[in-house]
């Protein structure tokens, strides 16, 4: 390779018609397509051949051009914009989840929601910037590392597990067999971080708040994980892929499983600490429950990853009960992506629907709930389905 | 009168299914909202209708004005006050200045005013950057269309009239009201004819005082042009007028 | 009349009659129609108090009232019967010397902030009172602003 | 060796769980106002309630002994921003009745009509408060939607929102205006279709129903004896109006059903006032009716003097949230001597402490929404 050449063509560099994804030694996702790192490995193949270019014009046949082109090198950067892409995309789908409570919420109020700048969902952007904008204020007594600490990994795990959620079959982060495990299991980290800083922010909103926090996850916790199980077992796996191709093959889980999916649709919202229960952010009597102390950004921030968890909550629902990204009929078509964006919106809609209608229950009364009729409907459901097994029907 | 609401409620909750009543009409709202528009006016762009006797800030027609000072005697937030205005003729006169910034839009000066000088607006978007802003001045408190509606007629009826079965008659609050002259009280100082806005009072020769050998005055109101705005009674150093009602 | 047995609905002549029989020092002022005035020396307050609401059954203590006629106090109670509508004021007059009657918040209890209220801005001590604390104005006052010797400040 | 065995009570005594005070307001989302509540909390439940009023004392009554008697008027609007009318016409009773005059009858219906205008936007206060108490933002927005029909029926009337400034001593301000009737009268029907929304989105909901019934139990006679007046205490079973039993005006002479539920809990404190709702809007058909029997050049003002003769005169009435009474103290000059105003909300927020014990934590706002709270009128 160590030719030197007075004037080599950009074009050499990109190498836009010469490369091969998977041909890549480096190559992440063994041997599956994955659309998101493609866009990206094609990227950085222009930005990183663009610079070796440019440093090549300067340094003939210097060894950093050749290293930018390199397969380990390539497969870096492109893992870098790949996270930027998958973050992206996540993010704005969530604005757009946002913009659309605001505007249908309204609508079910008889009034007119967000209105600055396409149609409102500029309003996001705008609040956003004066979060950010706020001064940083940390109450005096505050057990500060932790006040920041705990906030910090509540966000993180609410971003993280929003960006891996699969989109479709060809996009995703990581494709384990254990998929749906990980992915609920990130999800119910949130409420101990909550409590914890309930503890640490030393206001008795906050302590209370975070007491509830730990309450509700008690009760909603247990009837979830059965209904994943139960899923998991009419398809015959824990993968995201395995569940929704299975569910293109027989019919949409929620058919036979009608039961489980009105629970665990309440039980997803009481994951994401939506209206009906969302009893550690009581504004009535808590004033803001666990966010009490928080101020400026952190509340933002917080704002938002709740929005990012009512996002995941929705995707799950779709994963499990609607069908994924598949179609029938059609199967996975040419954009399942947008498929799998439109049924999760439209779950998320059902959730503003159940926001505009219901009021907030009370903290024993959600236990109530949790164990005397989401428990049973789980384990109802559990028997239906194996029955469903039993008798050969899946 | 029946009772509508109790009868049917409480009812037995399983049979509205619980929760799912109340998803049904908001989902309706929602339907009937997204095709037609939502109750909201949005405010800077489209304004509600008012009426016309809408209470927004007093307004004031100048030359109506007769200066007596009623609206400012009945401002319950003492907010008008007299000052010197110059009218069309370079004459200074007293004319009510408001201070919007303690008006309560009570719409008593309206209400009041015996000459139906000062008015209700339906202005109501009255910020200003200072507070010295909000002080309107006699000619800054003119509205331009100012309409019947707008100027409140106070009719009363007299209990009188009510009992000699004739209760139809309604007559302003100032047109029987008059002062009355306690004479042995009065020192003749001419301030009561000073203080009329109206020059209704004229002070008449009724004599000579034997020990000073100077005439003894005394104040004539005419009935007419008085309008019952009690300025002099107010400013008789020796309460020797007072108001004698009508009832 | 039998002025031991409890009435549930009485008449306005009825409040009259029982009342002057059963308390002498009463001085019943007028009846107007579901109107009864009454006065009575301040020593004798609770007792009477006592009486109307068990005998006559009047469930409800309206107002507790304190007027401040600069050479004396009277402290107005509104006693109102939820059978028929009857009310009777109850008016008691305090020499300025001696400013305390005896609390009726242990005979309605809903009595009790109307005597605080009545305790703060005029000084009237209300005996035997649960908790005799500012309530409306600050803690650190130590005067009452409700009597006629407090005087407004402003140009009015 | 059932000794060994010890009660869970004993356990529990003997565990010795600290109380914690919880200091609700005065800037707190479910004081709707400036007031505070003490709550003493024993984990989730309440053990004792202490509430704090007074951030808003204006000295209301000793502020009246300065200004003449119609200056009056407009502060008495000012005592309670949701039913300014009720205390403008207590006010305006009052002294006619130390004057001792009688007012024309078209004055009377008049009142009538605006008073349970009156009542029904207070209502709807109440009921958009409880909303959001409850934590379901859209009761709120409805309910607000529908107010804002009748706060132009205000408009209409007098020119004013809501400090109506409309009752005058011996009649009313002006008369009905063109059209008013009508107006009235299709509010009213749009209104009783609009309301059955509402309750639709609050009685069939088992979370709502579920988050009032059954708590904050009060008896009868504990009702009457502390004190607790209006749609609250009939909601504890006394059955007594002060409409209907002690009649001002001519609420004697239009027909309507005083409800009264025996349930006692916060439930029925709320099923009252939403039937009292109804029962208001029929009043409004009635005495409407009434107005235009009398004809358009009935009298509706009459004369009064300025000076009121000395005496002390008291009125009562049914305000929305209760008894509200007027004391007046005359001297024979034209300024009153003391009017003592008697706020139905500063018995009723007495009451927190019973109303309180031994609910929970969440169940405070829902409790103290049935009060209607009201800080003008309670600290005066």
């Amino acid at each position: 390779m160590s030719v030197v050449v007075e004037y080599t063509s950009i074009l050499d560099f990109i190498g836009f018609n010469s490369y091969s994804l998977m041909d890549n030694q480096y190559y992440p996702f063994l041997d599956e397509y994955n659309l998101p790192y493609a866009i990206s490995y094609g990227l950085w193949k222009i930005i990183g051949g663009t610079i070796a270019w440019l440093i090549n014009l300067i340094f003939p046949g210097n060894p950093v051009s050749e290293w930018l082109m390199g397969d380990g090198a390539s497969t870096l950067f492109a893992l870098i914009i790949f996270m930027l892409i998958i973050f992206i995309v996540v993010f704005v789908c969530t604005l757009i989840s946002l913009w659309m409570e605001r505007k249908c919420l309204g609508r079910m109020m008889d009034r007119r929601g967000t209105m600055i700048g396409m149609k409102g969902f500029l309003q996001c952007v705008a609040d956003g910037l004066k979060t950010f904008m706020k001064e940083n204020t940390i109450p005096g007594k505050v057990d500060r590392m932790t006040y920041m600490w705990t906030v910090s990994l509540v966000i993180g795990v609410s971003v993280l597990v929003a960006c891996m959620i699969p989109l479709s079959g060809r996009w995703f982060v990581v494709n384990y067999d254990t998929g749906l495990l990980i992915v609920m299991a990130f999800f119910a980290l949130a409420p101990f971080f909550i409590l914890v800083s309930g503890w640490a922010q030393n206001n008795k909103y906050s302590l209370v708040g975070g007491m509830r926090a730990a309450q509700l996850m008690i009760s909603y916790e247990v009837p979830m994980l059965i209904m994943i199980a139960t899923t998991a077992l009419l398809a015959g796996s824990f993968n995201i892929g395995d569940i929704v191709y299975a569910q293109n093959d027989n019919v949409w889980y929620f058919i036979p499983q009608i039961v489980g999916f009105i629970t665990f649709f309440f039980c997803a919202t009481a994951e994401s600490e939506r209206l009906p229960f969302d009893i550690a952010e009581a504004e009535a009597e808590l004033v803001e429950g666990w966010q009490t102390e928080y101020a400026g950004m952190k509340w933002g921030l917080i704002m938002l990853a709740d929005y990012f968890r009512g996002y995941v909550a929705c995707a799950m629902v779709t994963i499990m009960y609607l069908g994924g990204w598949t179609l029938p009929i059609i199967g996975d078509g040419p954009i399942p992506e947008i498929v799998f964006l439109l049924k999760t919106w439209f779950v998320f809609f059902l959730m503003i629907l159940v926001r505009a209608a219901l009021a907030r229950v009370r903290p024993d009364q959600i236990l109530n709930i949790g164990w005397k009729v989401f428990m049973p409907l789980s384990v109802v459901n559990l028997a239906i389905v194996l029955l469903l097994k039993v008798g050969g029907v899946f | 009168m029946t009772i509508k609401y109790l009868d049917k409620y409480p009812k037995n909750l399983a049979k509205s299914l619980w929760v799912l009543k109340p998803q049904w009409t908001v989902l309706k709202l929602f339907a009937k909202t997204v095709v037609h528009r939502p109750v909201t006016v949005l405010y800077p762009y489209e304004k509600e209708w008012v009426p016309e006797n809408y209470r927004g800030r007093p307004g004031l027609i100048f030359d109506k004005c007769v200066g007596c000072g009623m609206c400012a005697r009945m401002c319950p937030t003492a907010c008008i006050k007299l000052v010197d205005a110059e009218d069309d003729n370079g004459k200074t006169v007293k004319r009510p200045q408001v201070n919007l910034g303690r008006c309560a839009m009570c719409g008593y000066c309206a209400e009041y005013c015996p000459v139906d000088a000062m008015t209700v607006t339906p202005e109501y978007e009255l910020a200003e950057f200072t507070r010295f802003d909000l002080i309107y001045g006699p000619r800054r408190l003119n509205y331009e269309g100012t309409t019947e509606g707008m100027k409140v007629k106070l009719e009363v009826t007299l209990p009188s009239d009510i009992e000699n079965g004739n209760p139809e008659r309604r007559v302003s609050l100032f047109d029987l009201d008059r002062p009355e002259l306690i004479d042995s009280k009065c020192i003749g100082c001419k301030k009561c004819a000073k203080v009329c806005p109206v020059n209704a009072i004229e002070m008449v020769e009724k004599g000579v005082n034997e020990k000073t050998g100077k005439p003894i005055l005394r104040p004539v109101i005419d009935n007419g042009k008085c309008i019952c705005c009690s300025n002099c009674v107010d400013d008789c150093p020796k309460d020797a007028l007072e108001i004698k009602e009508v009832l | 009349m039998d002025t031991e047995a409890v009435y549930q609905k009485p008449s306005e002549e009825e409040v009259k009659t029982l009342l002057t029989e059963k308390f002498p020092f009463i001085e019943v002022t007028g009846t107007e129609p579901r109107r009864v005035y009454a006065k009575l020396p301040k020593e004798n307050v609770l007792e009477v108090c006592k009486y109307i609401q068990h005998n006559l059954t009047f469930e409800h203590c309206s107002t507790v009232i304190g007027v401040d006629y600069v050479d004396h106090m009277t402290v107005v109670y509104h006693l109102s019967n939820y059978w028929n509508g009857l009310m009777i004021e109850l008016s008691a007059d305090l020499p300025l010397d001696d400013l305390h009657v005896e609390s009726v918040s242990g005979v309605w209890e809903g009595a009790n902030w109307h005597e605080r209220e009545t305790w703060e801005l005029f000084g009237i001590v209300f005996d035997n009172h649960p908790r005799l604390e500012r309530l409306l104005t600050p803690k650190t006052y130590e005067f009452f602003p409700f009597r006629k010797s407090y005087k407004l400040r402003g140009s009015e | 060796m059932t000794d060994s065995i010890v009660p869970v009570k004993e356990i529990e005594e003997k565990m010795e769980t600290d109380k914690m005070w919880i200091i609700m307001g005065p800037q707190h989302p479910f004081s709707h106002g400036l007031w505070t509540l003490k709550i003493k909390v024993d984990g989730e439940i309440v053990v004792d309630a202490d509430p704090i009023v007074g951030y808003l004392h204006r000295g209301w009554e000793k502020e009246t002994e300065n200004r003449t008697y119609p200056k009056i008027i407009p502060m008495a609007d000012r005592l309670c921003y949701a039913a300014s009318m009720t205390y403008t016409h207590l006010y305006c009773m009052t002294v006619e009745k130390a004057l001792g005059i009688d007012i024309p009858e078209k004055a009377k219906y008049i009142r009538i009509v605006a008073d349970e205008v009156c009542r029904i936007n207070s209502h709807l206060m109440w009921l958009a408060a409880v909303g959001t108490d409850l934590g379901n933002l859209t009761v709120f927005l409805w309910a607000m939607r529908e107010r804002e029909y009748f706060l132009d029926l205000n408009v209409k009337l007098c020119g004013a929102r809501m400090t109506t400034n409309y009752p005058r001593i011996g009649g009313v301000r002006n008369d009905l205006t063109e059209l008013f009737e009508r107006d009235v009268i299709r509010t009213v029907d749009r209104f009783e279709k609009a309301l059955w929304d509402i309750i639709a989105l609050m009685d069939d909901s088992s979370i709502i129903v579920s988050r009032m019934k059954g708590i904050s139990y009060i008896s009868r006679e504990q009702c009457a004896n502390i004190g607790m007046t209006g749609p609250a205490m009939r909601g504890c079973g006394v059955d007594f109006d002060i409409r209907r039993d002690d009649p001002y005006d001519n609420y004697d002479k239009v027909d309507f059903e005083v409800p009264v539920l025996t349930a006692g809990d916060s439930y029925a404190r709320y099923m009252i006032r939403i039937e009292e709702m109804f029962q208001s809007c029929d009043i409004i058909r009635q005495a409407v009716q009434k107005i235009q029997a009398l004809g358009k050049n009935a009298p509706y003002r009459i004369k009064t003097p300025t000076k009121v003769p000395a005496g002390t005169h008291f009125m009562r009435m049914e305000d929305p949230r209760g008894e509200s009474l007027m004391y007046l103290v005359s001297d024979g000059t034209d300024k009153p001597y003391r009017l003592k105003v008697r706020s139905p909300i500063f018995t009723n927020v007495s009451t927190s402490k019973v109303m309180c014990q031994g609910c929970r934590i969440a169940d405070v706002p829902a409790i103290l929404a049935q009060i209607d709270m009201c800080l003008g009128e309670t600290d005066r």
